[in-house]
């Protein structure tokens, strides 16, 4: 049964991946592929658990190394998009009369 | 009660105090209309039209205005008529009661109720019986009209295929009624406007009608209340001259339209400014008549001062007196509605009514207008 | 069983957080927001997920996290504004190898199953893929690589025999998990995949490929996730997955291209020289033209008499006007002849009360007219024929025209193929870089602001 | 188990075809057709549940299903057009009636943990609420019952006891699933409150109160969904919950009104018949606005000196447009006195380009004002000032107005309080059926023509 | 565990439920009601499990009552929808010129 | 090479046909200019002008014509000026070709290269040497400007305080290039513009500015490859009079711009029609001058006849002189222009090319033009 619940969590956020996204200005394609990008960071947690349970020593070191490039994907990846964000923001707010 | 309706006397006077349509709706109300012979004619209103709608046609001048109790004309009655009122009479017309104090005083004399179109407040309520502004209005139509016709230019930009004619610019001085017409005629044509005004509530007017304000500080300028500019002081006047300067030269066209009311209009467009301006530029100074706007301006003409077309011809809604007259017309008629008993069938003028108090001028042998009065000590 | 179902449910609230930060990143004005809402959401669940009961040690994931973290906030902190859009692609790449090792990893501490190995292969795919995919774009970007499409001989079959490797090893891999050794080659295999997959795009085209990395990468996350068998990484992974999709859409459309032009025009384009031959006409939608205007910063609208038929001034204006509220320089070009009469545009232009500081003559935007991003012709057809350049055969030859054909993209709007006054056959549209909007001039202009919400 | 999982698969796939149904049916090209993607969903999971290997006897089923499907299919046929909400109305209350007792059923045949009581008593709450609901809703539709707010003493203090008395009963048999007597107090209860939570709403609020229960009756099958234990009903059940909330709040917006407003406004109203007071301001945003004009058949402009400030003609004649496109009449209500000049809004609409068959005279349109569903005032002050008409104090006291307060709706799009040229204050910003549109005329309108995508 | 999915599974269905449905014209708000309640009417296939199992007989006269109303629900709002639909299309058909 | 620029002779005109900025461009493409003086004073071209344009400024006419290589003019020339010109020499004017039968002998006698301007074809290659277009588009908005002087109400529609005043309607019959300009000159300014032109395609013209087409079912009408009209045959003639009997009595203005090239202009405003028209009505006669549209029009006056006017000024173009001039120019400029030698520094005409065959009426000693050949025999 797992499997179909599986598989209904799949295709429904795939719809809602679909739906999410709908009519973006050109300004905000780079901040929103930064800022989507640091989800996909979510990788993370999976990483944690490898890196911290008690298998084999290389799947320790697979789990660390990939905490370690998760966590410069997340951390990165939101602070990129903040600091893109913030920029833009202040253009627009210029750009108001 | 008789209502009177006199034919205008001077020769380039076309308009017609009461049209047609009002007459039907007056007689409608419970008054009796007279009409003297030819009155409308001028104004493209037959004899058989007022007939039609319920008037009587009276060949006998002096009969009619001894027999009505009010007496509707456009301009100023002359002096001589005064006596020939019925007494008591009503009498509704221009009258500039600021310049015609002998017409005012034998109008006081003859006890009749004077009533001046001028001196109609400038309220909203009141703005249905305001013939200052809706002759106005049209005269902001016809300047455009006729400096258009004098121009040796077209007015619109046109790219063609002979190249491409750069729009006309349109200065226009004074943005009260008429100056606002002006700008709004002349940008339908595709002119470039730009106005100017010494009041600076008038800018934003300016621009509803996708127009340019040309911006000078003059300071402090004043209004009254009833929206008319005050006169400015002689720094002030002397700035405004220094900062159109550029303006007027660069213009194809300039309409003046500046008064302050109760004075003479104040000169805005000075000889050494019309002799800056290009050759086949045109000058409408819509205040020749009274004074002028414009420095060497002559009333009544149109005259070529180096190359540069003048225009004086004041009289503006003459040349189209039809919609003048329908539209003075329907001033006096919602005068005369507002103020109707219907009981009586006659007009019960209330003088706590402020319309009232500011319109007439003489009643039962008295000057009763404050302004009026203060004006003569 | 009860801290398991509460991380879940921890799960739960992020798996929301991250839905409403996608949504309002894709708007301006909730933007920032958005980005802090998703933030938050990562940080419930990586803080949760250190409540995992079978987490026995925690250096390795100190270690992990705070080496990836400095270097992170590092990069971020000291990238050039110029340069954000290479430092998006390099932590995508380190986003997809985290997921290949969370993958690999995975191969440890359980039974392998058919299943489990199928998952393992997807996610070690897909990461290695976007790592070295995204590795490569960031080259071309930071001009660390030629950002021109490479090219070599024979180089479709030897991706064709790469895919097919690919597949065997994967094939091999999920029927004997056991056997290490097609993981590996897998691996390796994926890697120059990735490399394969991008060297032969522009370096021009490489937001969209990265943006179809982010989407890869999410759906490593999501391949991942089955494998580790976790609920977040499958929603997110796949929530990014179809949202970096349709992303990459939009984006597509902004540049005028479709995503297979992007990817695959490298490989069929050695053809540039020879001389231009008649193309197709590409037909576009309203909803397609819109987001090449909003990417636009200079656009020059070239009436004709069919915006006179159609009596579309007033909605051109309106569109002007929004563009301009975007950021865009609008121009009209006005040819002598345009439309039945002389001065014909003109009179609807200033009925519509479009300023004459805006309208140019041909001799005035035809220096400049390389530097438009857009050109919209709006129901001309002569004053815009090239073949009055081009075609001495061509009753128009000789006659100056606005040459819309130069400027980077240009949309036809007319109702149809049908020639104009002049009766003659129009090249235009057939260009490269043109675009017809078919329908009347007002429906369509109607529609593309209205596209402006 | 294979089969299990082969059924759920199926599942999938109607879920998806569900999905793809609504978006559809939401665009007025693709409804048909969504009406009938989704309907194929219903056919497949219809057709793979009698797989289910729990069913030994299709007897019942087959019973069921045809006496179900004929009174459909009889009452589908037959109904008067007219009469389709009613119909809605009473088909939703099956839905409600039939989760109700599968979510009862549910309770034999597995032992009662909390977590089954639990859903089963959401379902039959729920389930009951939607049919007695729905019943009251078609009687007020039908008008077999008294379509007017019915109100009685007490009502409040009734009401809060019989929510009381259903969380009382809930919290008991969810404690005791074996104690069925409070179940049967439960489904009482919940038809009482069902009928309770209707009657107090007028008939001519009843479409949204179908959508609701529409949306409640979703809830109930994914409540009854949890009961058994089935996916789709989980799935399709809160798709149609949610989906349904969005209508309702769709619809609420188009009829001017918040969703509390139409639940409760039958308790509040005694009121009528005491003089007007001062009301409140309510301001209204443009996505609102569109809702309320994309449902109006005719609709009255009344300009003013601020449209000309806002130079917003030609937005203006472009709202005009759409709004007649889509069914709408549109006439404009130019009063004498308007702007700053005699003619001022004539000049500008002729820019525009505004046929002058649709500029009417204050005459022509007093005596039809309250026939029109909404007035767009836009930057007029003054000229529609009720004062003028009512407040024999105010300085305005005599003149003629556009009488806007009286139409059904009134939209006033201006900046801010500030009064007008007269320097009076306007009771209409307070009047019950205004509604302040603040901002730039030009922006408010474009953003109008904007949501009209 | 199950418990976890189902969560994952209502909260990603009500999300994109909401996204679904957007902006809908006047004229479709009652198809799209009616639309969807038939949608509703899913219940069915509970129903229909109900009343085929061999619990009591009380479970399967209320599953084959359940069975009856949801079939109502179910075909007649589907004809229904697509009778509306089928009306509306006409209109716009005329309507366009 | 020497242009040659004479004072045009008749009193009534004031355009010029070269003016200085196309005398610019001519002297930096190697001319030489000479402009006799005066010759531009009148459109508001001084000789200082010319001057400063490189231009040399003759006083003796005679010389002028005597020396130059190429004469432009407006106007056709006198015929005793036609054995003036140098042997060879180009001349550049308006010829009226169709009527002007002895002047077209007398140019062939002498010699010269005669082109007509009326005689560019209209092909979209040649429209920026097309003098009748450019001068016709500016008589349609000249028409316009004139005929609302004249009237004795306004164009626009005006909801004012004093009640509305309806908008015009301006009828345009012929919806050429002067009828265009006329119906979008009449919009500008508000009036309710109805048009007919005989040729069909004119309808979505018509619509195009924004005015209504008058549907008149006059069977098969027909079109020359230029775009001119067919002559039409009396049946539809007479149903044309029928349809339009109504919209005249309707209208406040009519404008009428009909012509069919190369005949005279079809009469299509009956007497009968006048009268039935409101008093105060105005008609624009466009071809009063060749003819008439219009029964009782006068040339070169404006007349009211039962209270209507009748304007059949002519010579429109000359109230916008100083535009008309540039565009002419401009037009001449481009002719040459597109002929000329820049090796040789002169005109080189290519009689294989469309526009020459069309345009140039004699050429060393014969009449080369096919249809004013075959119009003598
Ligand atoms: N300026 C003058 O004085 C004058 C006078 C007479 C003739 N001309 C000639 O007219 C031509 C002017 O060139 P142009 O480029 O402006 O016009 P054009 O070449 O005549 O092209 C107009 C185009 O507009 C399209 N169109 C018509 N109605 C439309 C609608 N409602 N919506 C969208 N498109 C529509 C038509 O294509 P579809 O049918 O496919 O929509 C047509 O191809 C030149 O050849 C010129 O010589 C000019
Ligand atoms: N017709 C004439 O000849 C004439 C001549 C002179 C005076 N008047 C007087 O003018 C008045 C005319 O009445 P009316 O109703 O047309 O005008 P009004 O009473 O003056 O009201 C205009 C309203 O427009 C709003 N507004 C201004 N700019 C705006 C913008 N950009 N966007 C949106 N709203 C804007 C203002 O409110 P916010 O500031 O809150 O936006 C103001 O309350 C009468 O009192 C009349 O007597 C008329
Ligand atoms: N309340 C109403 O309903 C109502 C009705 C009609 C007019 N008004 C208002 O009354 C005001 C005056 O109207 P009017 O046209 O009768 O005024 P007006 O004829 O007295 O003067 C014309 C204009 O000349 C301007 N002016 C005076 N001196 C000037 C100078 N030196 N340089 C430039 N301009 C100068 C004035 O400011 C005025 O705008 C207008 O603003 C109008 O809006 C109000
Ligand atoms: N190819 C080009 O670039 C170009 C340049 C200029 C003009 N043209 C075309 O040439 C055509 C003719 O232009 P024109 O203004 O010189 O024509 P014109 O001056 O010869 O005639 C004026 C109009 O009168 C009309 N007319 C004739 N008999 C009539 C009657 N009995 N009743 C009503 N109308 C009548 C004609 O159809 C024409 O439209 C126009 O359609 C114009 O578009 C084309």
């Amino acid at each position: 049964m797992e499997i179909v619940f599986l598989a209904f969590i799949l295709i429904l956020s795939i719809f809602l991946g679909f739906e999410l996204i709908n009519k973006v200005p050109a300004t905000l394609h780079t901040p929103l592929m930064s800022g989507s990008n640091a989800i996909s960071g979510i990788t993370l947690i999976g990483a944690i658990v490898s890196a911290g349970s008690d298998h084999e020593l290389i799947a320790t070191i697979l789990g660390a190394s990939a905490v370690a490039f998760a966590s410069i994907n997340v951390v990165g990846g939101y602070l990129v998009t903040d600091r893109m964000l913030g920029m833009f923001h202040k253009k627009k707010l210029e750009g108001k009369k | 009660m008789q209502i009177g309706v006199p034919r205008e006397q001077e020769s380039n006077e076309k308009r017609v105090a009461l049209v047609p349509d009002d007459v039907k709706k007056l007689v409608r109300m419970g008054a009796e209309v007279c009409v003297e012979a030819e009155a409308g004619r001028k104004a493209g209103f037959s004899d058989d039209l007022y007939r039609g709608a319920g008037a009587e046609i009276s060949a006998e001048r002096s009969k009619l205005l001894a027999e009505s109790d009010v007496v509707l004309r456009v301009r100023k009655p002359p002096e001589d008529e005064v006596g020939a009122l019925k007494k008591g009479a009503i009498h509704v017309s221009f009258l500039d009661p600021f310049n015609e104090t002998a017409l005012i005083e034998s109008l006081r004399g003859s006890g009749a109720t004077a009533i001046s179109m001028e001196m109609i407040p400038r309220t909203t309520l009141a703005q249905k019986m305001d013939a200052l502004s809706s002759q106005a209005n049209l005269a902001g139509y016809v300047m455009v009209i006729l400096g258009c016709s004098k121009l040796p230019t077209i007015l619109p930009m046109m790219m063609t295929p002979a190249g491409t004619l750069k729009p006309a610019t349109v200065f226009i001085i004074g943005a009260g009624v008429a100056g606002l017409q002006a700008i709004a005629t002349a940008r339908r044509l595709g002119a470039k406007v730009v106005a100017f005004d010494t009041r600076a509530v008038v800018a934003e007017q300016v621009e509803s009608l996708g127009a340019k304000f040309l911006e000078i500080d003059l300071g402090e300028t004043g209004q009254t209340k009833d929206g008319y500019a005050v006169e400015l002081t002689p720094e002030q006047r002397n700035k405004q001259l220094e900062g159109q300067k550029k303006q007027i030269a660069e213009s194809d066209v300039v309409i003046t339209t500046a008064q302050v009311f109760g004075r003479k209009p104040p000169v805005i467009v000075t000889a050494d400014m019309v002799k800056e301006m290009k050759p086949g530029s045109v000058i409408v100074d819509m205040a020749a008549e009274t004074g002028g706007n414009v420095e060497g301006s002559v009333p009544g003409e149109t005259i070529e001062v180096n190359g540069v077309t003048i225009i004086g011809n004041g009289n503006w809604t003459n040349v189209v007196a039809r919609d003048a007259s329908v539209m003075y017309s329907a001033n006096l008629r919602n005068l005369i509605d507002e103020f109707w008993n219907e009981e009586a069938k006659e007009i019960a003028l209330d003088f706590e009514n402020e319309i009232v108090s500011g319109c007439v001028i003489t009643h039962g042998g008295e000057v009763v207008n404050e302004t009026i009065k203060n004006l003569n000590k | 069983m009860n801290a398991a179902i509460l991380i879940n449910l921890a799960y739960i609230a992020s798996a929301i957080l991250f839905i409403l930060g996608l949504k309002m990143l894709s708007s301006p004005e909730t933007a920032r927001r958005g980005n802090v809402v998703s933030s938050v959401g990562m940080l419930i669940a990586v803080v949760v997920t250190l409540l995992n009961q079978g987490i026995v040690d925690f250096t390795w994931i100190a270690v992990g996290v705070i080496v990836g973290s400095l270097i992170g906030v590092f990069a971020a902190r000291t990238v050039a504004m110029t340069a954000m859009p290479e430092m998006v692609a390099i932590f995508n790449g380190f986003g997809g190898l985290a997921s290949l090792l969370v993958g690999w990893a995975a191969l440890y501490g359980t039974d392998a199953t058919t299943f489990l190995a199928v998952t393992i292969v997807l996610s070690v795919l897909i990461g290695g893929v976007t790592f070295t995919g995204s590795i490569i774009a960031w080259g071309k970007l930071s001009e660390k690589m030629n950002s021109r499409p490479m090219l070599f001989t024979g180089q479709q079959i030897f991706n064709s025999i790469l895919m097919l490797a690919i597949v065997a090893c994967g094939v091999m891999f999920a029927m004997d998990p056991t056997n290490l050794m097609y993981l590996y080659i897998l691996i390796g295999l994926s890697f120059v995949f990735g490399v394969m997959f991008v060297i032969p795009i522009g370096g021009g085209d490489m937001p969209v490929v990265i943006s179809l990395l982010n989407s890869y990468s999410g759906l490593a996350a999501c391949a991942a996730g089955f494998a580790i068998n976790n609920l977040l990484l499958i929603v997110a992974g796949s929530l990014v997955g179809a949202s970096g999709i349709i992303l990459t859409k939009i984006m597509c459309k902004a540049m005028n291209r479709s995503l297979t032009n992007v990817l695959f025009s490298g490989f069929g384009s050695p053809k540039t020289g020879t001389k231009q031959v008649e193309g197709t006409v590409k037909p576009i939608v309203a909803e397609d033209a819109y987001f090449i205007l909003e990417a636009a910063s200079s656009v020059l609208v070239v009436p004709g008499y069919g915006m006179a038929v159609a009596q579309a001034q007033h909605v051109v204006k309106e569109l002007q006007e929004l563009l301009e509220k975007n950021g865009c320089e609008v121009v009209y070009g006005v040819h002598p002849v345009a439309g039945r009469m002389p001065g014909h545009m003109n009179v609807l232009l200033a009925e519509a009360d479009v300023s004459y500081d805006v309208l140019q003559e041909m001799d005035q935007v035809n220096p400049r007219i390389d530097n438009f991003d857009v050109a919209i012709v709006i129901g001309a057809n002569d004053v815009v024929n090239p073949a009055a350049r081009e075609d001495e055969g061509s009753p128009l030859y000789g006659m100056p025209i606005i040459n819309v054909d130069k400027s980077r993209t240009v949309f036809v709007l007319k109702r149809s193929m049908a020639s104009g006054f002049a009766g003659v056959e129009n090249p235009l549209f057939f260009k490269d870089n043109t675009r017809m909007l078919f329908g009347d001039a007002k429906e369509s202009i109607s529609a593309l602001v209205r596209e402006f919400g």
